[in-house]
């Protein structure tokens, strides 16, 4: 059925075991700061996947020395659009928050003062 | 050509963020430069044929390849007036509806990003394309302060989600073949398993950055809660960029089995888009996200002309196809427009602030008519053309009864929630204050565009004729 | 054989810790095993043979985005109970999930194992890239318009987080810390500057360059250091603007230094030149990436608890 | 491991023995940030751990490299030592602080 090596399938598996992983996590939730936990780890699966395609030549032919540098230079270029993206999510659910607990103040206070009663 | 066309907007950005006082004046100087600049790409295009690229000098694979067909000149020309005539708007009214400084840049950016996009032909350079637009598009949303963080917050990881999964397309075919431009990747396409799946996961992940139903659920929220401008930009130019790269694929890439699979699923996708959209407009009570359904509504048409012309592979549909495109931007921009202008001066969110428009503000209500005549697809309107176009093929075909009978629907559908905002505005005003005085300038701006899509069944047979030789 | 139980555990260890981070209860935790997740994955890929790469995910997936996660879970709302979910909720998504995943690995099997023929084309080409890495040469000479659009970007999700997030409230040092952080800054230059300088010919190179830079300059912002470090300084906001303007500006100088009446191509550095092009270029685009990261981690609203965390996870 | 051949057999038993003494600070460390009750003797297992496991695991590798790799190496245990424990100082007083609150509030 395939032509990989043995090692290439256990990395190739553990990317896509990943992704699984991430879409899972982003799918159930529920909080939104794990969703964009999750989109992190479907990132690092896929790019798992990429530097796993880069070695490829590297492990089944003895005649390359070099892994795929176009597919490295795009993992970084991705990594740097990931982080970005990420940041930007994280600003807006920071904002989300205060804007939330603004809202919910005297209600927190009113929750700290009840088990002291 | 296309080098001014992308440097442009991008010096534009930097200039407006390093001096943000003169930053409206840059950005209309941009976008009116780059009109121009668009015009000259159509009319180099028509003269002398596709104009292509290779960025960097490298050799073809190697190097990121652009492409200036007669489609992607007249998508940038449309882009570059749209954010021109938003651009006024925005100035226009930017006091009143305290839109932030940084409007500027960011609406420069969405330019650059794309005009990028409906030039490169490179599956990565593309999902750059893709995530600047995505980024740039939720912190235009996020623009209308707390109210608008949810559904921006939402929308940015809908649009994330749908980023790496097309970058896991992009993954596996470029494992497949080793390439990542498309000219290139198209003439090794095989009809295999990787491929289907990398086809399948990138059209995912279009689908629900495009909102094209059943992926929609975060667009009526995000778009109703960004102000005027930004929800005209982005009902009008965002929604199109996946859209565009959706029939990139299915239209370059794909081989003949993969295709007969999956036309039915699109036109069906299309249909119910259609018609499910068309009765969310019919039903919410606020006036935005009537407009916003009808987005998520008029793409169904889109979607249904993609997947009739993969299954027949008729040219019209694909005049039909980027008619409706061309038509519901205009048509769509003049509605949010108009939309945002009346309640902004009537103030209110619902629909029944639209009560009377027609006395208290005649010349935003004739405009948001007439754009909706042409979303109804009234003769001689834009939108009646695209249907015109879709209909004959149908009849062409033969024996396409059921997609006929559909598309009546449709369009009463459609007819139904113009007219229910029509109606309303026709109703008697309520008493307005004695100093009561709406704008004319954002008005009038607000009917451009509406005339426009009126005006182009002036040029159906020029339009038509570029259109349908051209499919992509 | 040693080595690939080396891999297997890794694996495992990768797909648990996942699996732990997406499942934990409480945010906190789920944050610090993603953190650690980050740092295998580094791991893993200076196994997959990219140092490089591995080098940028642990500053960026790790350290990064870790310290970005810290400081927005310092703002969210102390969980009173953990969200228990039902089975169905949990059981619908599973099985979507193990559908895409079948089809993903169907065809991930199916992938041939010869590399691209990319790979002989960019060896031929990097004679006259102006660079010996291969990566870089990639970066910013085969593909410089995605590394272009990429600092875009950046420099978007700065724009639209200081459009979302209010001003940073001032909080206390500490003289130890204070004084670690001093002592730090000019190694995190010095190493900053090998990395950029040897990004020409090893693995290495300007994003890697940047995040370090941004490092030691958020311990310093942690430690009330750096108070010009702003964004309404018009001097830091040409820096950050510079990455993209030197790129575009060398673009443009190149077409203008290009001979005869060749035809105008769009970030076609010349051979004799590249060299130093993509040098200039690397060198303000790593200003830029370390003072955007900057601004991004450490203008973020804080408290003085969230600050601490934040310190720790970068 | 090819490098392990030349080292004499003392060497190799001294290096093992103190990667393993290494390896058994860095497993109990971590069962002591897991198992301790509060945030105090957590930190104490963890950075004593940390700085004693680390110190030698640098030490047993540095039998098998030359003058310049085991310079770095003695340089990498400096530095973690030292933002190590810098990190200790900042999150007890972090700890403390929180502890304080607490104990004011219920005063």
């Amino acid at each position: 059925m395939t032509d990989l090596s043995s090692q290439l399938l256990l990395y190739i598996g553990t990317a896509a075991g990943l992704f699984g992983i991430g879409l899972y996590g982003f799918i159930v939730g529920p909080q939104t700061l794990r969703r964009i936990l999750a989109l992190n780890i479907i990132g690092a699966g896929i790019f798992m996947l990429m530097v796993v395609l880069a070695y490829r030549g590297l492990a089944e032919e003895a005649a390359l020395t070099l892994t795929d540098p176009v597919l490295h230079a795009l993992i970084l270029t991705g990594l740097v659009v990931a982080v970005s993206a990420t940041a930007f999510a994280l600003a807006l659910l920071t904002r989300l928050n205060q804007a939330k607990s603004a809202q919910c103040k005297p209600d927190q206070l009113r929750h700290g003062q009840e088990p002291e009663q | 050509m296309m080098v001014v066309l992308l440097v442009l907007p991008l010096l534009g950005t930097l200039f407006m963020l390093l001096w943000p006082k003169i930053a409206p004046l840059l950005a209309l100087l941009t976008a009116s430069v780059c009109s121009l600049a668009a015009l000259q790409l159509l009319f180099l295009v028509s003269e002398q044929g596709n104009q292509q690229v290779l960025l960097a000098g490298w050799p073809s694979g190697l190097a990121i390849s652009l492409e200036a067909n007669s489609l992607s000149s007249l998508l940038i020309l449309l882009t570059a007036l749209l954010q021109l005539l938003v651009g006024l708007y925005a100035f226009a009214t930017h006091r009143r509806d305290k839109l932030g400084a940084g409007f500027w840049p960011l609406s420069c950016m969405l330019q650059l990003g794309l005009t990028a996009l409906w030039l490169s032909r490179d599956l990565f350079n593309l999902y750059v394309c893709l995530e600047l637009l995505g980024i740039v598009a939720v912190a235009l949303v996020s623009l209308s302060g707390d109210k608008a963080i949810k559904p921006a917050l939402n929308y940015l990881l809908l649009s994330l989600f749908g980023s790496l999964c097309y970058l896991l397309g992009v993954a596996i075919l470029y494992g497949a073949y080793g390439v990542l431009d498309i000219t290139v990747l198209a003439a090794r396409w095989q009809a295999d398993l990787p491929s289907s799946i990398a086809l399948l996961l990138m059209t995912l992940g279009l689908m629900l950055k495009a909102a094209l139903w059943p992926l929609h659920g975060w667009l009526p929220a995000a778009h109703a809660a960004a102000p005027a401008p930004v929800s005209a930009l982005l009902s009008a130019l965002v929604v199109k960029g996946p859209l565009f790269i959706l029939c990139l694929l299915w239209l370059q890439l794909a081989g003949a089995t993969q295709v007969a699979a999956v036309a039915p699923w699109f036109a069906g996708c299309g249909l119910a888009a259609l018609l499910l959209g068309g009765v969310s407009a019919l039903r919410t009570p606020f006036a935005k996200n009537m407009v916003a359904y009808s987005t998520v509504a008029q793409l169904g048409y889109a979607m249904l002309a993609l997947g009739l012309l993969l299954r027949f592979n008729q040219p019209l549909f694909a005049a039909a196809l980027w008619l409706f495109v061309l038509a519901h931007a205009l048509a769509k921009a003049a509605c949010f427009l108009a939309i945002g202008e009346i309640t902004a001066t009537l103030g209110g969110k619902r629909i029944n602030t639209l009560k009377g428009a027609s006395q208290t503000m005649p010349l935003a209500m004739f405009a948001f008519a007439v754009a909706g005549g042409s979303l109804i697809g009234l003769p001689p309107s834009g939108g009646f053309l695209a249907k015109w176009a879709l209909l004959q093929g149908l009849w062409l075909q033969g024996g396409q009864l059921f997609w006929l009978l559909a598309i009546v629907l449709a369009t009463l559908l459609s007819a139904a929630y113009v007219f229910r905002a029509v109606v309303l505005a026709f109703d008697r005003a309520d008493p307005v204050a004695p100093d009561f005085a709406p704008r004319i300038l954002p008005q009038w701006l607000a009917l451009l565009p509406a005339l426009a899509v009126w005006a182009m069944a002036l040029y159906s047979e020029p339009l038509l004729q570029l259109l349908k030789q051209e499919g992509l | 054989m040693r080595l690939l139980l080396f891999d297997a555990i890794l694996c495992l260890l990768l797909l648990t810790l996942a699996l732990a981070s997406i499942l934990s209860r409480q945010l906190a935790h789920a944050v610090i095993l993603y953190i650690a997740f980050g740092l295998m994955m580094a791991l893993a890929w200076a196994r997959l043979a990219a140092p490089d790469l591995a080098l940028a995910e642990a500053a960026i997936g790790a350290g990064l985005t870790g310290a970005l996660c810290f400081s927005a879970l310092a703002h969210q709302q102390p969980q009173l109970k953990p969200d228990v979910l039902n089975w169905p909720k949990r059981l619908w998504p599973a099985v979507f999930v193990l559908l895409m995943l079948g089809g993903v690995l169907a065809a991930l099997l199916q992938l041939p194992p010869s590399a691209s023929q990319l790979i002989a084309v960019t060896q031929a080409g990097i004679g006259n890239s102006g660079v010996s890495h291969p990566v870089t040469a990639v970066l910013l000479n085969f593909r410089s318009w995605d590394t272009l659009l990429e600092l875009v970007v950046l420099l978007l999700a700065l724009l639209g987080a200081r459009q979302v997030a209010p001003e940073v409230k001032p909080a206390t040092s500490w003289p130890l810390s204070l004084g670690w952080s001093r002592l730090l800054a000019p190694m995190v230059i010095l190493l900053a500057g090998y990395l950029l300088w040897a990004g020409a010919s090893q693995p290495g190179g300007a994003f890697q360059a940047g995040a370090l830079l941004a490092a030691g300059a958020v311990v310093l912002r942690l430690n009330q250091q750096l108070s010009w470090l702003s964004w309404s300084n018009f001097w830091i906001r040409l820096l950050i603007v510079s990455g993209v303007l030197v790129f575009v500006l060398m673009a443009l100088l190149a077409i203008l230094l290009t001979p005869g009446n060749t035809d105008v191509v769009w970030l076609r550095w010349p051979p004799h030149l590249a060299a130093g092009i993509i040098l200039l270029v690397e060198l303000f685009a790593t200003l830029a990436i370390a003072l955007t990261l900057t601004l991004l981690v450490a203008g973020e609203p804080a408290s003085t608890g969230a600050e601490h965390g934040c310190g720790e996870g970068a | 491991m090819d490098s392990a051949g030349q080292l004499s057999v003392l060497s190799t038993v001294l290096s093992s023995l103190l990667l393993i003494t290494g390896l058994f600070f860095f497993i109990a460390g971590s069962i002591g940030m897991l198992r301790f009750p509060d945030s105090f003797s957590r930190l104490h297992a963890v950075t004593k751990a940390d700085s004693l496991g680390l110190g030698s695991i640098v030490a047993g590798l540095m039998f098998y490299g030359d003058l310049w790799q085991n310079l770095l190496l003695l340089l990498i245990w400096l530095l973690v030592l030292a933002s190590g424990s810098v990190s200790c100082q900042l999150l007890a007083r972090f700890a403390k602080a929180q502890q304080d609150r607490v104990q004011q509030d219920k005063t």
